[in-house]
């Protein structure tokens, strides 16, 4: 078995694995564990990404891992943010008056 | 044995029907724009394989169809940005998040506005 | 050959899988975050068809800016009520068979495409060393179908002035607001420390794009989450929608395109032609603009309407 | 030499992929949430920064292998980060989202 191949398997093996990981997100059941499962399937997409783009020798994957990286940061923050505090809410401020 | 693009290309052809279907049968607004999202990327990932199948001239994908869906893309975001600021105004306006052929009454009640 | 088959099985099988869930999933705020997954694992697939352009605008723009603008609604939306019924199951049938249409209608053309298949990947190589550029999806943006560029970048303006419409009058040059009502040490810290790094990567996709995968839509979309982040911590306010240079700012890229195309009637005998020889620091300057005017659209974009704080 | 650069990659990819599999095996059958957040950041930090070790010889020196690093530190600090928001969400019993 080649290198290359390893890390096809690799990267099937991890995706698979997350995606069981997404049960977590269905069942929860408290807020906290659908963050951790989310949060969980983001990093098993960027090393599946990264096996995946490495091994067929597509290197501009580096950069498409760097900017889910970056966006997956702030998306699950925002996320955390929003499920913890829902009245992360501008809105009703200004009806309140 | 099936190639890749036919796979994703019947793929992309699924993902449209179930965006559809989704922007049909759902009746919560926010749910509507996430169904008319996926039915975009169906139809994107319908160019990606077209693409794919151009490969040519020492490129692995025809560029004119990938440059079209990143035009694409940036379009279908400006779309998705101005209806979910519909939505929210409209929310902020009737305290519902409505459908569009609600038969509801009190939402032609005058709404409590913030206009002076 | 018939691992990698396998994998685009695997990825297949998991996107269709992550489809229907974000569509079925009861909790609104669930859905968005099967979306985010379901973006990730389509960049995924770019990656697979050989297009990491398209893979790192779905990343950015597909998957993450889209992303964030629908967490932020389901979050604004959660104590809204929904006074609409779902269809009776009559009509769900209705609607399953013609959806079911619709797909095994565009599954015999995907089968039935012609082979070999029409391509003009021939022609980008060809007159590619005319632009000096080594990316030919750039070239195709910039130089071949520029005028579909130059409307995109246009196009971001009417959906920015719909968004800023939606203000009520009194709210009228205020300012947007992102910011979440308790400011969070966790959020900050984030927002002092990612930002840096995701301005040195907006920078390289934007000065890359001439030659690797990359440009001024996707540098501009991660600058533009970078400063949606800030704003989101409340480490720094948007500016009034009412300021002059923000509004210049926002046009500048559009109207250097515009300004170098009609130049191009003069001095290269057609709209939006580069004069030869010129060609590659012409589409450069325009990328530079381009990516910053981008940033900003997007970034307002995502703030929405202009509010005034109840003082 | 390459041989052995081989091998750590094989070495280092499959022991990653391995800490994905021990994560979601515990995001899925652990008992309460903050057992769950533990298994959780042995995949995030282990998993993908095993990988990141693991893929390193396989890249361009020395612009890729920065790349690999900026990806694992920035998950890493996004994982830090969402984490403690994610532990106090779990002891403050939020409702269920």
């Amino acid at each position: 078995m080649t290198i290359p191949d390893l890390l096809l398997a690799a990267a099937v093996f991890v995706l698979a694995t997350v995606a069981l990981g997404m049960v977590r997100i269905l069942r929860g059941p408290a807020a906290a564990d659908r963050m951790m499962a989310a949060q969980l399937f983001g990093t098993g997409g960027i090393a599946a990404l990264l096996l995946l783009g490495v091994a067929t020798e597509a290197n501009a994957v580096l950069d498409v891992a760097l900017v889910l990286a970056l966006l997956a940061a702030f998306a699950s923050v925002a996320f955390v943010q929003g499920a913890s505090h829902p009245d992360g809410d501008d809105s009703k401020e200004t009806h309140s008056e | 044995m099936i190639s890749t693009t036919t796979l994703f290309g019947l793929s992309s052809v699924i993902l449209v029907g179930l965006g559809l279907f989704g922007l049909i049968v759902n009746p919560q607004p926010l749910r509507k724009i996430l169904a008319f999202n996926l039915l975009g990327s169906g139809v994107f990932l319908l160019f990606g394989v077209i693409a794919r199948r151009g490969a040519g001239a020492g490129l692995n994908s025809d560029p004119v169809p990938q440059a079209l869906v990143i035009t694409g893309l940036v379009v279908a975001f400006a779309a998705t940005a101005l209806a979910v600021a519909l939505l929210l105004r409209l929310f902020q306006e009737t305290g519902q998040a409505i459908t569009l052929d609600t038969e509801d009454p009190s939402i032609h009640a005058p709404a409590r506005s913030n206009d002076p | 050959m018939t691992l990698a088959l396998a994998v685009d099985i695997g990825l297949t099988l998991l996107v269709l899988a992550v489809a229907c869930w974000t569509l079925a999933v009861r909790d609104t705020f669930t859905s968005v975050i099967g979306f985010v997954a379901y973006g990730l694992l389509l960049a995924l697939i770019w990656v697979r068809l050989a297009a990491p352009d398209v893979a790192l605008t779905e990343a950015a723009m597909g998957s993450g800016l889209t992303g964030l603008l629908l967490l932020g609604a389901a979050a604004r939306l959660q104590n809204a009520k929904n006074i609409s019924a779902p269809p009776g199951l009559a009509l769900r049938w209705v609607a399953g068979v013609l959806c079911a249409l619709v797909s095994a209608g565009l599954a015999a053309m995907v089968l039935l495409l012609p082979d070999p298949a029409p391509t003009l990947a021939p022609a980008v190589v060809a007159h590619l060393p005319a632009t000096g550029l080594g990316n030919p999806v750039t070239g195709v943006l910039l130089a071949y179908r520029a005028i579909d560029t130059l409307l995109e970048a246009v196009v971001l303006l009417p959906a920015l002035l719909g968004v800023w419409s939606l203000a009520a009058d009194r709210d009228w040059g205020g300012a947007p607001r992102l910011r979440y009502h308790r400011p969070d040490g966790a959020l900050t810290l984030l927002a002092q420390v990612l930002p840096p790094f995701g301005i040195i990567v907006g920078i390289y996709l934007c000065w890359n794009g001439a030659d690797q995968p990359g440009g001024a839509f996707q540098g501009g979309a991660v600058l533009a989450a970078m400063w949606a982040l800030i704003l989101t911590a409340g480490l720094a306010e948007a500016p009034p929608v009412s300021r002059r240079w923000l509004r210049w700012l926002l046009v500048a890229g559009s109207a250097v395109f515009l300004v170098i195309g009609l130049a191009g009637i003069g001095f290269a005998d057609a709209f939006l032609a580069y004069p030869a020889g010129y060609a590659k620091p012409l589409i450069l300057t325009i990328e530079l603009v381009l990516t910053l005017s981008i940033a900003v659209a997007l970034g307002l974009l995502i703030a929405g309407p202009p509010t005034r704080t109840p003082s | 030499m390459s041989i052995a650069l081989g091998l750590f990659t094989i070495f280092a990819v499959v022991a990653g992929a391995f800490f994905f599999l021990a994560g979601t095996v515990g995001l899925l059958r652990f008992p309460d949430p903050l057992t769950r957040l533990h298994a959780l950041t042995k995949a995030d930090n282990l998993g993908l920064g095993l990988v990141v070790i693991g893929l390193l010889p396989q890249v361009a020196w020395p612009l890729g292998a920065i790349k690999l690093i900026a990806i694992w530190l920035i998950v890493l600090f996004a994982a830090t980060t969402v984490s403690q928001l994610m532990a106090r969400a779990a002891r403050d019993g939020g409702p269920p989202v």
